[in-house]
């Protein structure tokens, strides 16, 4: 175990960490601003995976499959709002989760229904592949340096909006007082919806940068919702920067875990047993630190108390 | 002069840059109606908190039947005797008024975890109940759905509640808003005879109300107690009477 | 006796005369079938002691499910390869008696609610479903990738296990093994609701305050409640496994947890016949739309969101008229 | 015991009656339980349409052929398997595509008496201790592939091995069976979580490993993610599979990044021989698509199960399962016999990944192992 594999399992944490917080940032501004639930985020990163992978297919543009993505999922994101998640803005947590369950379902159905039951083909595009030598001899691949970086800028981008601009600021108070900014003459259904693309948007993007190294198919969202439900409950849920931190944390452990746990095991049994064991630990480790985030901090680590 | 029955000593508390509290000293004893009055946000919640439990204080001690219950739990100091009626209406509401007063027997009998015996079949805690919504007036709405009441009556039905707890003291926050003049004046008729069962501390913006009943009343302004007294000490104050009062006529 | 009694009689007796029905025709299969909405139902009873009188939402309850099943598959298979279970300090081998194994399944998944609801409980509304879910998801990994009981391919029994004096094997008496304990749960349920501690517990869900406030600990009424509802939920992953002979991870899947949410929401939440309503139009659902198209969950979803949106005290709201259980 | 023989010879006799007295078998009623929705669909539906195109080839009309979908779930499985058996009284069933579906559904189908043929899984429990004489499979034990791949490391002089495959029974087992057929050392050896889609750590370890030959089994999604993010990384250590994440549907997903790999397959769609060029051009005329892997196992697993019903009635178990035993059939991939627990004893070949025009697909590049058989056969007694 040297320090340079050492450092490149970090570089790759925090990569798995970056793309973790584009799928979160949507959800957890989502619950903030409109209170809601929202199981069809996973289906949305679907959605961005696939409209990036038929334009890639048509036009063999890297770049403008990345647009196709953000533009594929936030129209599809818009259309649920509008046709049936705003209906669910008043109800409880359980009818929240039930509904936005169903529609994974018509979802994900309904795209293997369009693109067939096998897994689309999605690249890497020619100038981002290969490895770059970076400073020690650690050889690192220039796509996850550049998911990193996009990961980044759309992190940045997004805390400037918050922090900077009119809608922004219209978020901020929907967090804080919804009847307020109805009051202020905003209009909350506009805005609401104006959130929820913007987060179908990330989601995605997040689903057309992995669904390049990965393979794009139906159900490939919800594994992805279910860590990044882990992301914005360790982080507190409506916090953005919870969020960041969240993402992070989760993406070095689940990395870090994984690589170091056999290991570990290793010190002290077998090296089938440790590898086994170390395994199925390292598969447990993000659930552990949630439950040990939350038992510590039960609104979790930026949560309003 | 008896033993207070509820000390309050000392106790501070803030939220960040705001106190909310600032070292209070108060007392209930025996057969007295104490009265707690001040302006909106002078800390008169804040207070009822730490002394019903659900807010610990930064500092201070608080005395309950000569015990320090500062660290202990709402349901802790409820068993031990603190009957406690509530500013907003803190009732189950999908319930029916008598199922309200039936919980509050229940919870003051022990044995709730009892899983095969209907509750509402059980005699002794449907004597209670009905015992204590005959009390507030409310015998003849006890099928009614909690939810269908007015206001008025959900204050009632809060009292009767407090009443199944057979409490050693009343905190009652606000018993009379949104009574009307009929309501509020059998409610304190009611409260009147109650002060012999247990002294209570009343929380009240009716200023009729707190300066009929009241043998003693303090005056919290800003987190601070500016004053204590019986009613007349309090009409005589300089210092309520510019803080608080203003130059309105009292009554 | 009101609408809804007359409701509940009604469905007990539809879910009783279909196999009975099915058995004169030679239709063994909808025995089986129904043997599955039975199980279910029970499933959904136990989330609704906490869900529905609670007002807990966990959408982790596939955890119990799976302990209840697994439960099961060990000891039978320890039973069937003639392996005792543990040898030190005293001997224990494993079982195919049904009621031992019930019991287990009911104490093993009893005490997985008792310590997960004692850490879950201390967080409250998103936060709970969501470590609850976790908790599940471990529970999952656990099950996949630990290879003493058969990982990701799960453990197979050959024979249903045995019950004195039934064939268990033939599907109306392992059906009546069900419906029995399915009325024993909904009995004792429907007691307990109306109980003091139902009562206490209904008046936590509304308000946590008043529950305080005559003297009484929420977390306590919820924790037991939780661990009830864990150890009917058990109960059922035992009757599952064993309706199945086969127990595997997806036992513990979120969809799983998902799936027993459905029932409840299907039936009505908070009354205690509403699973057994969710269970039975969930599997006749599953059964007639599978057959319409290979694309059915898309009608199934459909199906769901309009309940969900316009149906909110579920099948027992339509038929009753009335969205909640107190009137 | 000797009344069991007398038995079964008396049944032979009967059977060779009747086939003397001209009274040709008659048909059968199949159940097929196979993952046609959800992920993984893709396998099942290959299955079913190899399947479907023989027994429509086979012109028979007598056979009846129920369909059902499992989702990739167990207990769906074993309750289209109880209702197959109980209100569609299916004689044969066959289709599963999951191992831990096939441990679940089989042995209680024969249990019940009836007939399973295995288009794919093959979990060693059912080769070895748990086999059964109504059990037959017809693609391969599950070990099989992995061995295959593990011989031709070894004799393409592959010295240090750096292995990983998913934390789950049948990923054990493929670890497992590499090691028996590899004679060199291991530089690594590595179980990742059963559906993780980032391999970036365990490709970190492989280049600092040293290994000169990197063997995976990642079946699905998670093959389609490493071999991509492989590539991407430089590594460039030669890579050997089974065929599972090369076959010809998930391939055109793997896309550049698959060039060049070799895999182990008792099939290819270049197989020379008659039975094969005949079923390569007849799916594709058919539903216009290259054949996959899974789809010659179904096409295979229907020529079975009719050769064996051209020469007794499925209501004479005995005799049908003889007739099976035969494998009477030509198969796509040549040779093809069972094994004394129903499994094959064929050729592993070693393929190359192409590209074909605009497609891409194997070309096989040699024969791994010859006539093998698995090695839980010896544990299996029926």
């Amino acid at each position: 175990m040297s320090v340079i594999l050492l450092v490149e399992q970090t570089l790759n944490g925090l990569q798995f960490g970056v793309m973790l917080f584009l799928m979160a940032a949507g959800l957890t501004l989502v619950f903030g601003v409109m209170g809601l639930i929202n199981l069809t985020h996973g289906s949305l990163y679907m959605v961005g995976a696939f409209a990036a992978a038929a334009v890639a297919a048509r036009t063999g543009s890297f770049l403008l499959a990345l647009v196709a993505s953000i533009a594929g999922a936030a129209a599809v994101g818009t259309i649920i709002e509008m046709a049936v998640i705003r209906r669910l803005y008043s109800r409880d947590h359980l009818d929240q989760v039930l509904a936005t369950f169903a529609l994974i379902l018509i979802l994900s159905e309904g795209t293997r229904w369009l693109f067939g039951s096998y897994p689309l083909f999605l690249d890497t595009p020619p100038w981002l592949s290969g490895t770059l030598m970076l400073p020690f001899g650690i050889e690192y691949s220039i796509y996850r340096l550049s998911m990193i970086g996009a990961g980044l800028c759309a992190a940045a981008g997004l805390f400037w909006m918050i922090a900077r601009t009119r809608i922004g600021i219209q978020i901020r108070a929907g967090e804080n007082d919804r009847e307020m900014i109805g009051a202020l003459g905003v209009n909350i259904s506009r805005l609401n919806t104006l959130v929820f693309a913007i987060g179908a948007g990330l989601a995605g993007l997040a689903g057309a940068l992995i669904g390049a190294i990965q393979s794009v198919q139906v159900g490939m969202g919800e594994p992805v919702l279910i860590l990044a439900f882990v992301v914005i409950v360790i982080g507190g849920i409506g916090s953005i920067r919870g969020a960041f931190v969240g993402a992070i944390l989760v993406g070095l452990t689940d990395t870090l875990g994984r690589f170091a746990l056999p290991h570990l095991f290793a010190l002290f049994m077998d090296a089938s047993s440790a590898t086994s064991i170390g395994s199925s630990l390292a598969s447990m480790s993000i659930y552990l630190l949630m439950a040990g985030v939350l038992l510590l901090r039960p609104r979790g680590l930026f949560g309003a108390t | 002069m008896a033993d207070p029955i509820l000390d309050v000593r000392g106790v501070s508390k803030s939220f960040g840059a705001v106190t909310a509290c600032r070292d209070i000293d108060l007392d209930v004893r025996p057969g007295e109606i104490h009265a707690l009055i001040g302006p909106n946000g002078a800390g008169k919640s804040t207070l009822i908190k730490q002394v019903a439990g659900g807010l610990a204080p930064d500092s201070g001690r608080v005395f309950f039947d000569g015990q320090d219950v500062t660290g202990l739990p709402t349901a802790a100091r409820a068993r031990l005797g603190m009957g406690r009626t509530f500013q907003i209406s803190s009732l189950a509401m999908e319930f029916t008024v008598l199922q309200n007063a039936v919980l509050g027997a229940l919870g003051h009998r022990g044995g709730v975890f009892r899983f095969f015996r209907p509750a509402m079949k059980d005699a002794g805690l449907l004597a209670r109940a009905r015992e204590a919504l005959d009390q507030v007036g409310l015998a003849e709405f006890e099928a009614l759905r909690t939810s269908e009441l007015s206001h008025g009556q959900r204050r009632q039905l809060e009292v009767a509640v407090a009443l199944t707890l057979e409490p050693k003291v009343f905190l009652m926050d606000e018993p009379m808003a949104g009574l009307g003049a009929e309501g509020s004046h059998r409610l304190m008729a009611f409260l009147d005879s109650l002060r012999h069962k247990a002294p209570i501390l009343l929380v009240e913006h009716d200023m009729d109300a707190v300066f009929t009943l009241a043998d003693r009343v303090s005056v919290l302004v800003y987190g601070e107690i500016i004053a204590t007294g019986t009613v007349d000490e309090i009409r005589a104050n300089e210092q309520v009477r510019s803080a608080y009062l203003g130059d309105e006529a009292l009554p | 006796m009101d609408r809804e009694t007359g409701l509940n009689l009604a469905l007990l007796g539809v879910m009783l005369a279909i196999p009975l029905w099915a058995m004169a025709a030679d239709e063994p299969f909808l025995v089986t079938l129904t043997t599955r909405a039975v199980i279910f139902a029970i499933a959904g009873i136990g989330l609704n002691v906490a869900l529905g009188f609670g007002g807990l939402v966990s959408f982790g309850h596939a955890a119990f499910f799976g302990v209840g099943g697994y439960a099961m598959g060990i000891l039978a298979s320890h039973a069937q390869g003639y392996m005792p279970l543990i040898e030190w300090p005293i001997l224990v081998e494993g079982t195919k008696s049904m009621p031992v194994i019930w019991l287990t399944a009911i104490c093993a998944s009893a005490l997985t609610a008792f310590a997960i609801g004692a850490l879950s409980l201390r967080t409250a509304g998103v936060y709970f479903i969501m470590i609850t879910l976790a908790f599940a998801q471990m529970l999952y990994y656990f099950a996949i990738s630990w290879p003493a009981y058969g990982g990701e391919d799960g453990l197979s029994i050959y024979l249903r296990n045995a019950f004195p004096g039934l064939n268990t094997m033939d599907p109306i008496q392992f059906f009546a093994i069900c419906y029995a304990l399915l009325l024993a749960v909904l009995f004792l349920v429907a007691r307990a609701a109306r109980a003091p501690f139902g009562l206490m517990l209904n008046a936590a869900r509304q308000n946590e305050d008043r529950v305080q406030a005559v003297g009484q600990t929420p977390y306590r009424l919820y924790l037991v409640a939780f661990t009830i509802s864990g150890a009917i939920t058990g109960l059922a992953g035992a009757l599952f496994a064993d309706l199945n002979r086969f127990v595997s991870p997806s036992m513990f899947s979120w969809q799983t947890s998902g799936e027993i949410m459905v029932f409840v929401i299907l039936g009505g939440v908070g009354r205690v016949f509403g699973p057994v309503a969710g269970a039975a139009l969930f599997v006749l659902l599953e059964h007639v739309l599978g057959g319409v198209s290979d694309y059915w969950h898309i009608y199934l979803g459909a199906i769901l969101l309009a309940v969900v949106l316009y149906a909110r005290g579920g099948i027992f709201g339509i038929l009753t008229g009335r969205d909640t259980a107190n009137g | 015991m000797t009344m069991k023989l007398k038995m079964k010879t008396l049944a032979v006799a009967a059977s060779l009656a009747m086939a003397a007295s001209g009274a040709l078998a008659g048909g059968a009623k199949v159940g097929m339980i196979t993952t046609l929705s959800g992920g993984g669909a893709g396998l099942g539906i290959d299955v079913r349409d190899g399947f479907m195109l023989a027994i429509e080839q086979s012109g028979r009309s007598d056979i009846e052929v129920v369909i059902e979908d499992d989702q990739r779930k167990p207990d769906v499985a074993v309750q289209l398997a109880d209702k197959m058996i109980q209100s569609d009284k299916v004689d044969v069933l066959t289709g599963i595509i999951w191992s831990n579906l096939a441990m679940a559904v089989v042995p209680s189908v024969t249990a019940q008496g009836k007939f399973y043929l295995s288009p794919n899984a093959g979990p060693s429990a059912l080769a070895g201790k748990g086999c059964s004489p109504n059990y037959f499979n017809v693609a391969w034990q599950n070990d099989n592939l992995h061995e295959g791949a593990g011989a031709y490391a070894t004799s393409a002089g592959y010295k240090k091995a750096f292995i990983l495959a998913p934390n789950y029974p049948a990923g054990q087992d493929a670890l497992t069976g590499f090691k028996r057929f590899f004679k060199g050392e291991l530089a690594g050896e590595l179980y990742t979580k059963l559906g993780q889609t980032d391999y970036a750590a365990e490709i970190a370890q492989i280049r600092a490993s040293g290994a000169d030959v990197v063997f995976f089994f990642l079946p699905g999604g998670m093959g389609i993610s490493f071999l991509k993010q492989y590539a991407d990384s430089g590594v460039g250590l030669p890579v050997v599979g089974p065929a599972f994440s090369f076959d010809q549907g998930i391939l055109q997903a793997v896309g550049a990044a698959a060039l060049g790999v070799k895999n182990t397959s008792q099939w290819s769609k270049d197989l020379d021989n008659e039975a094969n060029k005949a079923f390569v051009e007849s799916f594709k005329a058919k539903y216009g698509r290259l054949p996959s892997l899974y789809a010659s196992q179904g096409f295979d697993t229907a020529l079975l199960l009719i050769s064996a019903l051209n020469k007794a009635d499925v209501a004479d178990h005995d005799g049908f399962r003889k007739a099976l035993e035969a494998a009477d059939f030509a198969s796509t991939r040549g040779a093809f016999k069972f094994g004394p627990n129903h499994h094959p004893i064929q050729n592993i070949y070693v393929r190359e990944v192409i590209k074909e025009g605009d497609v891409f697909t194997n070309k096989i590049i040699g024969t791994a192992l010859e006539n093998h058989a698995d090695v839980y056969a010896a544990e299996c007694k029926m």
